[in-house]
């Protein structure tokens, strides 16, 4: 109106479209660049193992060169045996996470609503914890049987306690207006938890979950080591004593694979759960 | 223990001696209030003005059961006051909104604690949202708001459960003078239909005297009441009144108490 | 042929981590039905070490374990359990492997060298230190001894001179040569007379339930006889009923041979432990040789107590004959006809 | 790309056909800003009215770098306007502190930011600190002070750095009648002396013409520039303007714009 | 002035010492009959342990009473070879810790910094660490040899992931309007990085260290299970082998302890370092 300039943009065009897409700026990189970079570094990984293992001139008895893996992965795949046992020990990745998380979460809440039950209880759940599994796994077999219902209390104590520390402080991290926000409508300890002290736990629990799901892998291999009849940790002894590093080699690349895709998969769902905040997303803004 | 003069009505709340001292992270102690006295009668209307850092927050805190007072008495509904109580309801400051519930979910929120009737409850919420002008935005996120239209979300929050008192901290700060008139004429009106007793915080002295019964006027360092003002306006209260000499007079005598020189506001 | 009555559930604690071909007493029976026809439904479960196996057996989760001869006389001794041998399976077929055209070719060249060894929590410790000290090498000092694990780690510190030797079992040995790595194997010879791998159950067990020690002993020994009568049989019956315990990581001929060697070194000790419990009734255990064990173990100072052997060991007259009444003939023909396989 | 006509002087920021549109969570799109258009001479003072929600702040934010235009031209200086500029002080809405800096350190964050020199900027920032009557308060933390307070100590924090474009969105909101006086007078002092570019939000018409070369009204969904005010009063102003009839003309013009019926501002 | 009341306090009294003292209210009890009662609950759980054992029947080869235990620990100790073999653990843990932590720290730094380093690098590293460190220990034993080395890189790798996976969320929770702030004044990353993210982050880093400092001494000990030659692993393998429960218990009773002092030492200084925050506070506020 008392403008002295005219605009170079012509009116009346679609504005909506121009609503902010974060992705492409966060990482400076496209979608399709960004993938690109993905698959240039893990080329570049694998080459460098290969080159690593030539160049060291590493015995193959101990570090064997992807090939080699790739090969024994293969092998392990078409045989069938892979499979089978990677059954076994999923089931015991998951049913473990589960009741580790839960427990750890429970625990956690109500250590974390309360500071007398934190200095009762958190000593104990420290020492227990720092117990090495290795050392009473014998323990649980005893009490849980030969089955997979032991491997899957061993992962669960293991997952347990990453959710639990984390869920305590992830409770006590709300701030104090809310609470006194809670408060001024006399909201009873349980509607602070649920309203305000359990949503902003939440990226904590979920960094919880997600050091607990890669915990979890190596509880379950741990657990198999100790009286196990199926599994792959049961197949990782296995191989180690038949001296097939390849073989035990494709067995971790498995593992890995699980743990990446548990990860994904627990990353996925925070992102979903979490929308109100960054914690999870890919960055949203530049910095 | 008790008055010696003995008030026509049982308090609304009443503040004995009050003194409240803060204790300072490098050390020092804050004397917040001091030696505050006075009481308001139910359905009073009371208005607060005073600089920044008198010691009204402090004042509105303690009365909402997020402030413990150093020293003296607190009073509501004639017993010693001990925390919160369910038919009062606060406006903040600050907005203070939950960022993962939608806007009609966040003004929700008293309701729910008070576990009232949910299909009431919202039908009262949206009533208020509209009365703040937000009709529309029931599905938006606090992030999405405005910070003016953030401080409406806090008003009709406080406003759900229909409060006994209602405790409002500068509830208009971030307005507009035509959305600050509104909402204005819109407390009066449910002073009336409710009852209700009021106390508002403001900055602002002509809307302390327009909407006030009295106006309690504060002085910082320590924060002390300087000023009781009973405001003698006819009721209902119009927009013109603001043009009357009575009114001026009002503004100017508290303007002068607070060593004001102009007036912008 | 089902049979009339319901299979009684027993289960074994293997005292190791990996069941493979060389527990042919415990496999081979479920293998070829052995226990089936006596009425009992076997099931073999590994537990990691003999204490695990004695607590499991302590703990009623199991019914027999095999365990080594120290786990018996510590159990015995110092813990005061009350677990029984009931077959002597093996002699301590222990040794120290060097690379065959390595500087080391006896005990004493292991002054100031480093010896690798499973784990420091095994058996294999305290004789080799005895061995070493009978040799005027104080253990302590003259010599380091570190925990390499199990496999190819360890053959891999010996290869890379970061162990000068390698002190394992038998089949270990056997395995590392397997991976291609000729060996010199030292041994103090007492050792060879001194049992090791012994089948054990509870004595609450055998007052309980005599038959059916009798009966998986039984089944134990018939399965040790057809195993020596056809190792490559027992092999390719192992292969067939426990694929998930068949190795992998070469061409099928190399892993029939690498396994068909690791059977032989088991079978080898199994036979020495034969011979030195009298040479007749298999799995008869010698009191005396278990005697030695335990003034062994005291010396070294493993153990703070004796107990007469005599307790410690099943030698209920008639049992070890009872274990040894079925039709040898039979099973030798079996084996040498290998109907299974 | 370039303006018909000519301004006088280059100058100091533009604004060419401006659209903001943001994507909601709940799927509905709102426009914030529709096709706004204006320039700001150099050393101009322009103020923003606008009621509550109609992109005051948006505007603010876009000029300080922090939302991008969903189409049209900003122009800082002559150039195209690329994320946020070393000249530039901005007075956010909410105050914005961090709460493990003291006062001191909190006003510091721009100058350290910066990387300018330690001794002088603690020399500025005590010299501002005092200018919003919070000496004594350098060592307290953001939580142990009032709202109005804390709204001050933003206001020192966007000043240490003596920029040449000051962007101020409602300063003045949570602060009493006198305080926000001081402040005004000090703001027009400060322009005087260091002769920045300064746009300032605010919800009260008299400031706006106060303070303003220009006041920008804006009226709301979407959010445009309705009118655009010349404000031609005498310099250097003073209080007691406010009681003169010009004064009050410009005042209700706008008013009257933005369909206002009264005034308690 | 205008009051129709008067008060009931005498004026000119002392207020400053009513200014509030949160700890008692907190727990809603003394510290004195806090302490008793965590006493109590000490005595409650030593003899539950104590009856368990008793009633249950349990061989004391398997699950030693207290008192077996205490003995063991005391000859443990009288005769010096706890001590020793302590300090050596000791020295394990601490120095694994610092390592891992530091490099969990750094790398989450980074990562957290930027989502295109996220898609590029955390595959590797979830797939690093669900390796279980037992299948490869013999592996870092044979790189760095069979010193205490190689049991402070195991203990390193442990620790590492809680620490990264904390910093990275704790990294991208702060909130927008102090982000903004920054990048109004033209802050670089590094400036962000220091200023903003990093205080967010501390929460999360503390708690990602409760979690590592507990794991560390599991890894120690699970260090000293393959080619170690002193340490309280050693030890609990010694035991294993020679039977004695109870003198292994009384290893898992000092690893509970050293969890126990070095947790209470993270949370110490934690609450020292986060001064405005209530996360590691003993809930100042009731609820
Ligand atoms: N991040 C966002 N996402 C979605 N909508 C937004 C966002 N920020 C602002 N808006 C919308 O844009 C419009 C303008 O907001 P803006 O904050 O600029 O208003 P304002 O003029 O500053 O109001 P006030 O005086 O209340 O502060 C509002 O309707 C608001 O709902
Ligand atoms: N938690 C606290 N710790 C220490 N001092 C505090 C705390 N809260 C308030 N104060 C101090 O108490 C005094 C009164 O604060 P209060 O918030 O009540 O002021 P106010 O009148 O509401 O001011 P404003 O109008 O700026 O909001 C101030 O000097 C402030 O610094
Ligand atoms: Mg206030
Ligand atoms: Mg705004």
């Amino acid at each position: 109106m008392a403008d002295t300039l005219t605009s170079s943009v012509p009116p009346g065009a679609a504005v909506a479209e121009a609503a902010e897409t974060a992705p492409a700026r966060a990482t400076g990189l496209t979608p399709m660049r960004r993938r690109v970079l993905i698959v240039a570094v893990f080329v570049a990984v694998v080459a460098a193992w290969q080159l690593a293992v030539t160049a060291l001139d590493v015995s193959h008895l101990i570090f064997p060169g992807p090939l080699a893996v790739v090969q024994a992965l293969y092998d392990g795949i078409a045989s069938g045996d892979i499979p089978t046992h990677l059954w076994v020990t999923l089931y015991e990745i998951l049913a473990g996470f589960a009741a580790g998380a839960l427990a750890g979460f429970v625990l956690g809440a109500l250590i974390g609503q309360s500071a007398l039950l934190e200095a009762v209880l958190y000593p104990y759940v420290v020492a227990f914890q720092t117990v090495p599994k290795v050392a009473v796994a014998p323990l649980f077999v005893l009490w849980f049987g030969f089955g997979t219902t032991s491997k899957v209390i061993i992962t669960a104590t293991i997952v347990f306690f990453p959710v639990l520390a984390n869920t305590i402080v992830g409770l006590r991290s709300a701030p104090r207006e809310q609470i006194d926000l809670m408060r001024a409508f006399t909201a009873s300890g349980w509607h602070v938890f649920r309203m305000v002290r359990l949503p902003h736990a939440l990226p904590y629990v979920f960094a919880g979950l997600d050091i607990g799901i890669v915990l979890s892998v190596i509880g379950a291999i741990v657990g198999e080591f100790v009286g196990a009849q199926a599994g792959l940790g049961y197949l990782i002894l296995q191989r180690n004593f038949s001296m097939d590093a390849a073989g035990m080699f494709a067995i971790l690349i498995v593992l890995s694979l699980i743990g990446i895709v548990l990860h994904a998969a627990v990353r996925w769902i925070a992102r979903r759960v979490i929308f109100w905040a960054d914690a999870f997303t890919d960055l949203s803004r530049g910095s | 223990m008790s008055a010696t003069l003995a008030p026509e009505a049982p308090p609304a709340f009443r503040f004995g001696g009050l003194h409240k001292t803060f204790r300072s992270k490098d050390g020092g102690d804050v004397v917040a209030l001091h030696d505050v006295h006075f009481s308001v009668r139910r359905g009073e209307f009371v208005t607060v003005v005073g600089p920044s850092g008198c010691g009204k927050s402090t004042l509105l805190r303690i009365l909402a059961g997020l402030e413990r007072a150093s020293r003296g008495q607190v009073e509501l509904g004639g017993r010693p006051h001990a925390g919160s109580s369910r038919d009062v309801g606060v406006v903040f400051q600050s907005p203070v909104l939950l960022p993962w519930r939608n806007i009609l979910d966040n003004v929700l929120v008293p309701a729910e604690i008070q576990g009232r009737d949910r299909a009431a409850a919202r039908e009262r919420a949206r009533h208020y949202l509209q009365l703040v002008g937000l009709s529309g935005f029931e599905t938006k996120y606090p992030s999405e708001l405005s910070g003016g239209m953030q401080q409406r979300v806090g008003i009709a929050r406080a406003l759900v459960n229909d409060p006994l008192l209602l405790l409002m901290d500068e509830p208009f700060g971030a307005l507009d003078a035509m959305t600050r008139e509104t909402m204005n004429t819109e407390l009066l009106k449910l002073r009336e239909r409710t009852g209700a007793t009021i106390m508002l915080v403001t900055h602002s002295i002509p809307e302390a005297v327009f909407l006030g019964d009295r106006v309690i006027v504060m002085s910082p360092r320590p924060g002390r009441v300087t000023q009781v003002v009973e405001v003698d306006l006819p009721s209902p209260r119009t927009l013109d009144l603001i043009n009357t000499e009575r009114f001026g007079t009002y503004v100017s005598g508290i303007r002068a108490n607070l060593h004001a020189s102009g007036g912008l506001d | 042929q089902a049979p009339a009555k319901p299979l009684k559930p027993v289960t074994i604690a293997l005292g190791t981590q990996v069941v493979n071909v060389t527990y042919p007493w415990l496999t081979l029976p479920i293998a070829l039905g052995y226990w089936k026809e006596e009425g009992y439904d076997v099931k073999v479960v590994t537990v990691g070490g003999s204490l695990q196996g004695i607590q499991q057996m302590v703990a009623g989760g199991v019914e027999f374990a095999q365990v080594n001869s120290t786990g018996l006389i510590q159990a015995n001794t110092d813990n005061n359990v009350a677990v029984r041998g009931l077959m002597g399976t093996g002699v301590i077929d222990w040794g120290i492997g060097v690379t065959q055209d390595g500087p080391i070719k006896s005990v004493t060249d292991l002054k100031g060298k480093k010896i690798g060894i499973f784990s420091l929590g095994t058996g294999g410790v305290p004789l080799l230190k005895g061995y070493l000290r009978s040799n005027g090498i104080d253990p302590d000092k003259d010599v380091q001894i570190i925990a390499t694990g199990a496999g190819a780690p360890a053959l891999e510190a010996l290869k890379s001179d970061r162990v000068q030797a390698l002190m394992f079992w038998g089949s270990a040995l056997t395995g590392f040569q397997n991976a291609g790595t000729p060996l010199r194997v030292l041994y103090a010879p007492a050792w060879r007379a001194l049992p090791d791998f012994t089948f054990a159950t509870m004595q609450k067990t055998i007052d309980a339930d005599p038959a059916m020690v009798e009966a998986i002993s039984r089944g134990a020994a018939k399965a040790t006889l057809f195993a020596w009568t056809n190792p490559d049989c027992a092999r390719r019956i192992h292969w067939k009923n426990f694929p998930s315990t068949k190795p992998t990581g070469a061409d099928e001929a190399t892993l029939a041979k690498w396994d068909l060697a690791l059977l032989n070194t088991q079978l080898d000790t199994m036979k020495a432990a034969h011979a030195m419990n009298g040479g007749k009734l298999i799995g008869a255990m010698d009191p005396a040789a278990y005697g030695r064990m335990q003034d062994f173990m005291q010396g070294e100072g493993l153990i703070k107590r004796t107990v007469p052997v005599e307790s410690m060991l099943y030698l209920k007259p008639g049992f070890v004959e009872a274990i040894n009444r079925f039709d040898h003939q039979a099973v030798i023909d079996a084996a040498k006809a290998c109907k299974a396989g």
